[in-house]
């Protein structure tokens, strides 16, 4: 993926002056039809998801379909989801920043907005999985009466935390950062109370040679942290299971696995946020073809990475010689749970293999359908990596099934109404092209564009009157 | 004492780039450059001293890394040490993935701080004639040091550079 | 937690109404009630009311103990009540009592819960009206005067000595006749004694005697007679670590508990039990060179194993050899006792004694048809039924519906509102075994008291206080005991010793025995046999059918323990079922008839049931519990927690369970419980059983079995013979060495408490599961969580199936949380609310547990249990029941087997108290307590003379899940298996 | 100049500053009663008691001895001086004083504390039973209270000779009981960590038994 497969980042021969009317006007238009059915579907799903979430936390976990075996079922496998789609972004943002990848400019903001919308997501999770979330405070090891009592640094639920937490913070702040010469076209588009508003937010930003070298430098060291980051957060996450002794979960393979199976879901969203953004948002000049093709190459590399991940476990299992571990193989190839790994090997492995072909790759149907199906296949993964491995570990005594309830399946739509609803705001509200590096991927070429000025349009006066004032 | 700075608008980046070097050839000081992107090489030509962000991230990062390392530590090993699964006390493996999550946390923060502390004002006026440099003005800002250039050379300096406008104004050295 | 009461003080059913209850909070003393007071700042104040005069003895908070007797069944085993601030919160088995040893069963640990039943009647009641007890006495005083001789008084077996005093002076006085009847009937054994030897007795059984063991459908560890002694004497006579060890051959057509701890075990119909048994009986009758008197019956089934098995018996013959009956055919109950017979068994050295006959059983099937026929030839004018609920227990074929209408005044002493109630004209209802006087004879020497542990929480009186009212003795019902006791006992038990000091002697023992009863000699009545052998035998059904054998489970044995829901939650050890009866088909017959588990099948005209498969059992019978489909049971429909997918437990207006007795038969020879002919035909439908167990084998399924690793090694089975001869080698196990990557920095210099459970003497009688239920306040949280796989309890029996055929093993394995040190639940949790205490316990710090269910995935054993809702606690009589000293939890919480270490604090408070160090066995865990077979050993494994850490050393010993290294504190320590003798040593015998 | 930093870097000091302060200082939070001084519905004095009569805490609260529960006395045991004390000496030495000026037996004063006493034992003025009356409870306010998932033990206090006064602070000098700590956690810890552990005691961390045991288990169960 060189730059130099880009001709061109952006089609349509846009000036500075199209690029932000491309950028900003919609956000200062009334929303369009289908951006209210949108947000409406999806504030549906949210509130759905409210309310269950509501039910579950007044009535206790037993409405979720978790038992004495199968200690978490969709809440972690949602978590898992989530933090995996969120993993794009950061990807998109500081590792094709750092390697200088100048066609991510198009989606780098609406990646990094995925992001953080996608962690909230996911943050939601390990909250309201708790018998009482009420005391979730107690994870946090702040000075307490009670002895004082700090936490157990040896849990990777604890690490999770710090993880998140710092992924959040670092991911929110980048975005932030690089939002802010934005915001400040926003400000200097808008008036009144809007502008009053977006001043605040853009923080005095005049485009300063001083602030443009810092901020760029800013983005350079964040980029540079978030890197390492977001390996180590799938990592973390991992380590929810690779720790642990259940067979199925207790694999060294889980950090890179994790991480590259994070890669390979979060493509895949920004893959189908990005195809209807374009539609909707009308930015077919901004999200070409070629990004689109650009991501499928990706999305084949690590659908490829992901099921040699999958032959991996299988292996590691058969050579480990341990019984417990072939059996967990086993039983998630041909056990009662068969069916999930299935979906999971059609949709992650197989399904992929058809982004080979230059023709499935510009069909943006196709894409977008292979998107969705890749999707489907990540939530499975972690839901076959969770269940499969717990429903039937050690004593078959203990054995037992997993069968989700109506309140964990409106959770789970109501993570995506969340989702959606959020994008949908950030996509009325905030530019979704970082229009400020458009602009630098467009210069080269627009250079010239301009006709000179007829004459010098006299400014003496303004001289005369500031100094009068 | 006081000074007459001169503000002039450009369209592109390599007009303003041409612009940035008659000022300096016609003797004018260029106190600042605003554009709608950054514009790389610019730096040198103004005179913007290496940014001091990288220490203020280095130094959250070892920070933090140190923080967490000691206060994992200090509250496993030393303050109340429970036998939890077997582990030793100070299990020093176990610690490192907080330790490298607040090293990125506090070294992130750092920069942004460092980001915010030294460019951001919250009560920024910005110029009317100035609110295109977000979009597509570029604009030079120069100081004349005393008379040495001429009103008549200034004036021929900005028609030469195709600026688009021209301002000046006069600002109270303190 | 922090804004409920706290349980130990809550002595006051704030709900509870009726004058004896607020009394009872008068008398229990103190007790804290909260109160929100308008206009404090500081929350909720907190009262506390202390009793406004001391009791004697009784110091808040410190438990004290009553030996009194169990009231679950007949089997009267010696109990020490647990009592604080006023009231009993456990049962323990007495270890002193000469029965019972300090083991009891579920079913006693739970009758606790049914002291506080809120739904049983309070005061007399006649004619559906609440009456005062005078009234009801001069009622019954008049009829019994007006029917004289025309009066019935139907009882379970007496086995209380002054109450049999007062029927008999019923009897003199006013011509009553006394019926016993059981509905767990022993009355074929009986009536075979009576026949063969005159003695119409049941033999106290002397089974640590035993060498050769040989029981026919006897269920004596599970639910025959007196299941805790007798599982105390087989133990005693099985001790694979250096004793002896009995070989024990089960022949039966369901699998029952006793056939699964049985060396060798086969599956026969009821109607072979007789030629099996003939077979026997001639092989013995040939080694001792005599001639059977009777005809054999041919057509034994595996002759050649029966011969075998004859001639272990007959090698062991004069003392060591004992054939167990436990049929309902008279007729094979004869050619047990002439069996017995010939081995010696009745003999000085004997395993059964005639001389110590039980007083347990006394019930004639005969007699009982007999007072049906006399009620519906309207020859009863008045019955008084006691203990019994004849409509529940007796099938609708024999009448006593249609009869009992005949009767003038039907009179029931039964407290729980039962079916019988809806006929009855008085209720004189009795009080708990808790709560009143009372005593038991359980052999002719010995003798049980029975004293109040509580004040009355209801109007109750004894039988015997009924009975001495109703012919005029108004005395309290103490005195009527003293009195028989200074008449009767004292004299024949004491006769040296002051009344009131051997009184209180027995009180404070809560029994006494005389020092040996002597052996009955007997002789054998061989025509009365041979007339036995003539009595109608159980015939095979014709065709496809299958034969119906009805069977107590061990929890709810009979219909009068249904109202427990301790009880009725305790998984069936067989079919690990909770909540429901269920038809058990062996695999081959349910392959037959098309069915799988949890399909609804018809047995018989219209008893419908769920299908559980259980292998081992005869396929040609179909095994059906009773004591189930009792009426009123659906007040447990809202047992569990109510939500949007919630079910309820059971329909209102339905039944828990089915109830089986109608298919009971009764035929001239009495009642049978097996043999009848039935249809089982699938109804289409399928419901969800709630069990605890999904999978039954220790193999995994076989298409996704491991080459090498197709059985899991959680219950090692080794062979007696191995290990006597290569105790080293025994388990066939390659012992792991212990390796670890940590240094141990937490060396400690105390107790590391531990648990030793003894696989071989585990017989999965689940007494554990409701001592451990009962000691830690273990919520029951109803069929709809269990089916969720939800089931609360701390202490679960896993039951597996291994081996097929003739193979087939059925272990039982006591599981819960095996203590780790190097616990893989602690290292996950995240705000270190499960971690390891320096004695090493695993400590569950409920308050501090934020619900992330992380440990309960990262246990291999999956020990731990999450509190999903929070679970049912309205019942504030029931509550009475919680241990004050364990923290109820609340929702959102995990908690598991502390290894009840309130009793650990206990023992180290009393130990600091009085200076004394704690000694081995000062602290025993309720499940180790209650235990009948002594599975259980707990104490310090850093105390190398301590028993658990002698068993724990020994070669048997191993733990579960070996290879992870987690170093449980449980130690198992494999089943044995005391396998038939080599072809090479029968010929010899 | 930038000011935004600034600000939010004082945020976060305030933040964690408050936390620690809470944390540290004398703040109550909530569920912590230190310093609950309820009425009760009699005025006993621990400060007459306790102070004046020097009575031994333990004569009354016998159960501290032997159970968790020090226990609150049961009325029978406040009789057992008060069958013969039925009022303060002053007004007795007022009573014996006017009777001799008149020149009669002094009558028994019955204070009017002690009639709320009698009232609940059912005794008349002459401390003779009042037929019918039942002995009714006396609801008395508690004032050291804990969570119902923390077991303290009285006895193992005791046996450890710890005075009273150590926890309930200066009974004898108070008037009305007031609950003098707090009862956090952090407390007990505290007092745990700073007491040597007994001569043979067993289960410490480490090598040596370095002090009382402060396992979870100790408390919560």
């Amino acid at each position: 993926m060189d730059s130099h497969a880009f001709e061109r980042v952006i089609d349509g021969d846009k000036n500075l002056t199209q690029v932000t009317e491309d950028v900003f006007s919609p956000l200062e238009k009334r929303g369009t039809g289908r951006w209210w059915t949108a947000f409406l579907v999806a504030a549906s799903a949210l509130f759905l998801g409210l309310v269950a979430i509501g039910y579950q936390v007044y009535t206790g976990i037993g409405t979720w379909g978790l038992n004495r075996t199968v200690g978490w079922g969709f809440d972690i496998t949602n978590f898992v989801f989530w933090v995996g789609i969120g993993h794009a972004g950061t990807l998109i943002s500081a590792v094709l920043l750092l390697f200088r990848q100048k066609w991510r400019t198009s989606i780098n903001r609406a990646a990094e907005a995925m992001t953080i919308f996608a962690v909230m997501c996911a943050g939601i999770f390990p909250l309201i999985h708790m018998g009482r979330p009420w005391l979730a405070h107690w994870v946090f090891p702040y000075p307490n009466p009670r002895g004082p009592l700090w936490v157990n640094w040896r849990s990777p639920l604890l690490w999770d935390v710090f993880a998140i937490g710092t992924y959040f913070t670092i991911s929110a702040l980048f975005w932030y950062v690089g939002l802010v010469p934005d915001l400040a076209t926003a400000r200097d588009r808008a008036r009144g109370i809007r502008k009053r508003i977006l001043s605040l937010f853009s923080l005095g930003w005049n485009g300063s040679a001083r602030s443009w070298s810092r901020h760029e430098i800013a983005c350079v060291l964040l980029a540079g942290l978030a890197t390492p980051l977001v390996v180590s957060v799938h990592s973390v996450v991992s380590t929810d299971f690779a720790t642990a002794v259940i067979p199925g979960w207790h694999a060294t393979l889980f950090p890179p696995y994790f991480v590259i199976g994070a890669v390979f879901s979060g493509f895949a969203m920004v893959l189908t946020l990005m195809l209807i953004a374009r539609k909707v948002m009308h930015f077919e000049d901004y999200i070409t073809p070629r990004h689109i093709g650009a991501m499928c190459k990706i999305l084949c590399f690590t659908g490829t990475i992901v099921g040699l991940a999958y032959m991996t476990e299988f292996f590691t299992a058969w050579y480990s010689a341990a019984p417990y571990e072939q059996f967990v193989f086993m039983n998630r190839a041909a056990g009662p749970m068969a069916w999930a790994f299935w979906i999971m090997v059609s949709c992650n492995v197989i399904a992929p293999q058809l982004l080979w072909f230059r023709k499935v790759r510009t069909s943006l149907a196709a894409v977008f359908v292979l998107a969705l199906v890749i999707n489907v296949g990540m939530w499975f993964e972690r839901f076959v990596i969770i269940v499969t491995s717990l429903h039937r570990d050690f004593l078959p005594s203990a054995w037992s099934a997993y069968i989700p309830t109506s309140i964990e399946i409106a959770t789970l739509i109501g993570s995506f109404g969340l989702f959606f609803t959020l994008f949908l705001l950030f996509c009325r509200f905030v530019p979704m092209i970082a229009a400020a590096e458009i602009k630098t991927v467009i210069r080269d070429r627009r250079a010239s564009d301009d006709a000179p000025p007829a004459a010098l349009p006299v400014g003496a006066a303004g001289v005369d009157e500031r100094r009068a004032a | 004492m006081s000074r007459r700075i001169h503000v002039a608008h450009y369209t592109s980046e390599q007009r303003l780039l041409g612009a940035v070097k008659g000022c300096r050839d016609a003797g004018l000081h260029v106190l600042d450059v605003r554009s709608p992107y950054p514009i790389h090489g610019l730096d040198e030509l103004v005179g913007i001293p290496r940014s001091r962000l990288p220490i203020a991230c280095l130094v959250g990062g070892v920070t933090g890394l140190g923080l967490a390392t000691w206060f994992q530590y200090w509250t496993s090993a030393t303050d109340w040490p429970i036998d939890v699964g077997g582990k030793p006390f100070d299990s020093l493996p176990a610690f490192a993935p907080v330790a490298f999550e607040v090293t990125i946390l506090l070294a992130g923060l750092a920069t942004v701080f460092g980001l915010l502390f030294r460019t951001t004002r919250l009560r920024a006026e910005i110029p009317e004639d100035e609110l295109r440099v977000t979009d597509d003005r570029f604009v030079l800002v120069a100081v004349r040091p005393d008379a040495d250039v001429s009103d008549a050379a200034l004036a021929r300096l900005w028609i030469a550079t195709e600026a688009v406008h021209t301002s000046e104004y006069v600002e109270d050295e303190r | 937690m922090a804004d409920t009461d706290r349980t130990d003080d809550l002595i006051l059913p704030v709900e509870g109404d009726g004058a004896s209850r607020r009394s009872f909070l008068k008398l229990a003393g103190f007790g804290v009630a909260s109160a929100a007071l308008a206009g404090c700042t500081r929350g909720p104040t907190r009262l506390v009311v202390p009793r406004p005069t001391g009791a004697e003895g009784v110091v808040p908070g410190r438990p004290y103990w009553i030996a009194t007797t169990c009231g679950g069944c007949e089997a009267a085993c010696g109990v020490l009540a647990k009592c604080r601030d006023g009231r009993p919160i456990k049962l323990e088995g007495n270890p002193q009592h000469g029965v019972s040893r300090g083991g009891l069963c579920a079913v006693g640990q739970a009758s606790l819960l049914d002291l506080y039943d809120g739904r049983l009647v309070d005061g007399a009641q006649l004619r559906g009206s609440a009456v005062e007890w005078s009234a009801l006495d001069d009622e019954m005083r008049t009829a019994l005067t007006a029917s004289r001789g025309r009066t019935r008084l139907l009882t379970r077996t007496l086995t209380s000595p002054s109450t049999r005093a007062w029927v008999a002076r019923l009897e003199k006085q006013h011509g009553v006749r006394h019926v016993e009847w059981d509905p767990r009937s022993a009355s074929a054994l009986l009536d075979a004694h009576k026949a063969c030897f005159g003695v119409r007795a049941v033999p106290q059984m002397r089974l640590e005697r035993a060498r050769v063991l040989v029981a026919f459908d006897a269920d004596f560890l599970g639910t025959w007679l007196s299941p805790v002694e007798l599982a105390k004497r087989y133990r005693a006579g099985r001790n694979p670590d250096g004793g002896a060890v009995s070989r024990h051959i089960q022949l039966e057509s369901r699998l029952s508990l006793t056939g699964c701890a049985a060396d060798e075990r086969f599956a026969i119909a009821p109607w072979e039990q007789r030629a099996a048994l003939s077979a026997i009986c001639a092989r013995l009758a040939e080694h001792a060179g005599r001639k059977p008197p009777f005809d054999l019956v041919p057509d034994a089934p595996r002759p050649d194993d029966l011969v075998r098995i004859a001639d272990e018996l007959w090698a062991a013959r004069g003392g060591g050899a004992v054939l167990l009956c436990g049929s309902d055919d008279p007729g094979a109950q004869g050619l047990a006792a002439y069996a017995n017979d010939l081995l010696g068994a009745y003999g000085d050295d004997g395993v059964l004694n005639l001389g110590a006959r039980s007083g347990i059983r006394r019930g004639d099937d005969g007699a009982l048809a007999q007072l049906v026929a006399d009620m519906a030839a309207g020859e009863v004018d008045v019955l008084i039924v006691d203990g019994l609920d004849p409509l529940y227990e007796l099938p609708g074929e024999l009448g006593f519906r249609d009869a009992v209408t005949n009767v003038g005044l039907v009179v029931t002493t039964s407290a729980q509102p039962d079916e019988l109630h809806s006929v009855a004209d008085a209720v004189a209802p009795v009080p708990h075994a808790l709560a009143c006087w009372n005593d038991s004879q359980q052999t002719a020497g010995e003798y049980s008291l029975c004293q109040p542990t509580v004040p009355a929480l209801r109007s109750a009186r004894t039988l015997r206080a009924s009975l001495a009212a109703w012919l005029g003795d108004s005395r309290e019902d103490r005195e009527l005991l003293r009195d028989h006791w200074r008449t009767e006992i004292a004299p024949r038990l004491a006769r040296n010793v002051p009344f009131d000091a051997f009184f209180d002697r027995v009180l404070h023992d809560g029994f006494v025995a005389s020092s040996g009863e002597g052996v009955l000699g007997v002789s054998l009545d061989a025509g009365a046999l041979a007339e036995l052998l003539r009595t109608a035998a159980p015939a095979a059904p014709a065709g496809d059918g299958l034969a119906l054998v009805l069977h107590a489970n061990v929890a709810v044995p009979e219909g009068r323990h249904a109202h427990n829901p301790w009880l009725q939650e305790v998984p069936d050890p067989l079919t690990t079922i909770v909540w429901d009866n269920a038809a058990c088909l062996a695999p081959e017959t349910a392959a037959r008839l098309g069915v799988k588990p949890d399909d609804v099948v018809r047995v018989g005209p219209d008893l419908e049931l769920p299908v559980r498969v259980v292998p081992g059992q005869d396929p040609r019978v179909v095994a059906v519990a009773l004591g189930y489909g009792v009426s009123g049971t659906d007040r447990f429909s809202r047992i569990g927690p109510s939500w949007l997918e919630g079910r309820l437990t059971v329909q209102e207006g339905g039944t828990v369970g089915s109830r089986a007795a109608e298919l009971l038969s009764f035929d001239a020879d009495g009642l049978r419980w097996n043999g009848r002919a039935v249809d089982v035909v699938g109804t289409g439908e399928s419901v969800e059983v709630a069990a605890t167990q999904d999978h039954h084998r220790l193999e995994v399924p076989e298409h996704l079995a491991p080459k090498r690793g197709a059985v899991r090694d959680a219950v090692l089975i080794t062979d007696l013979k191995t290990l006597q001869e290569d105790p080293a080698h025994a388990l066939h196990r390659h012992h792991v060495p212990e390796s670890t990557l940590w240094p141990d920095d937490h060396v400690t210099t105390g107790p590391r408490w531990g648990m030793a459970i003894d696989l071989a003497a585990c017989n999965g009688c689940s007494g554990c599961v409701v001592a451990c239920q009962a000691e830690n306040n273990v919520p029951v949280v109803g069929k709809d969580e269990v089916r969720r796989h939800r089931e609360m309890t701390w202490l679960r029996i896993d039951r597996y199936f291994v081996g097929h055929g003739d193979d087939l093993r059925t272990v039982h394995q006591p599981m819960m949380c095996q203590h780790c040190e190097n616990a893989p639940c602690e290292t996950v949790c995240p705000v270190l609310a499960t971690v390891h205490s320096e004695d090493g316990l695993n400590q569950q710090v409920y308050n501090r547990c934020v619900g992330t269910r992380y440990c309960a995935n990262n246990c291999p054993y999956k020990t731990r249990r999450f509190n999903w809702f929070e679970y049912e606690r309205a019942d504030e009589l029931r509550n009475l029941a919680l241990n004050p000293d364990v923290t109820v939890r609340s929702r959102g919480v995990m908690e598991k087997c502390s290894m009840c270490v309130q009793r650990i604090q206990e023992g180290k408070a009393e130990s600091s108290r009085t200076g004394d160090p704690l000694a081995d066995g000062a602290v025993k865990t309720a499940c180790q307590q209650s235990c009948p077979a002594d599975a259980i050993a707990f104490g310090d494994l850093n105390d190398p003379e301590s028993s658990v850490a002698q068993l724990v050393r020994g070669p048997r010993a191993y733990t579960v899940l070996e290879e992870l290294n987690v170093a449980p504190g449980v130690t198992y320590l494999a089943d044995v298996r005391n396998a038939p003798k080599s072809a090479a040593e029968k010929s010899h015998g | 100049m930038s000011w935004t930093a600034p600000l939010a870097f004082a945020g976060c000091v305030l933040c964690i500053g408050m936390g620690v302060v809470v944390a540290e200082s004398d703040v109550r939070l909530p569920g912590n009663n230190q310093g609950y001084e309820p009425e009760q519905p009699i005025h006993f004095s621990h400060r007459v008691h306790a102070g004046e009569l020097g009575m031994d805490c333990l004569a009354c609260h016998f159960a501290a001895e032997q159970s968790r529960h020090a226990g609150i006395p049961s009325l029978d045991v406040c009789m057992g001086c008060h069958t013969h004390v039925t009022s303060g000496f002053d007004a007795v030495l007022e009573e014996r004083d006017v009777a001799k000026a008149e020149g009669r037996e002094p009558r028994r004063i019955v204070s009017p504390e002690l009639r709320k006493l009698y009232d609940a034992m059912g005794l008349d003025d002459d401390l003779e039973p009042i037929p019918g009356a039942e002995a009714k409870p006396i609801e008395w306010v508690r004032v050291h209270g804990i969570a119902d998932y923390v077991y303290f033990d009285h006895r193992v206090h005791v046996a450890r000779d710890l005075a009273c006064e150590q926890c309930h602070g200066p009974v004898q000098s108070m008037e009305r009981v007031r609950q003098e700590s707090d009862l956090s956690m952090g407390w007990c810890i505290d007092c745990h960590r700073a007491s040597p552990a007994e001569p043979g005691a067993v289960g410490m961390v480490g090598a040596e038994p370095k002090h009382v045991s402060i396992d979870c288990v100790r408390c919560h169960y």
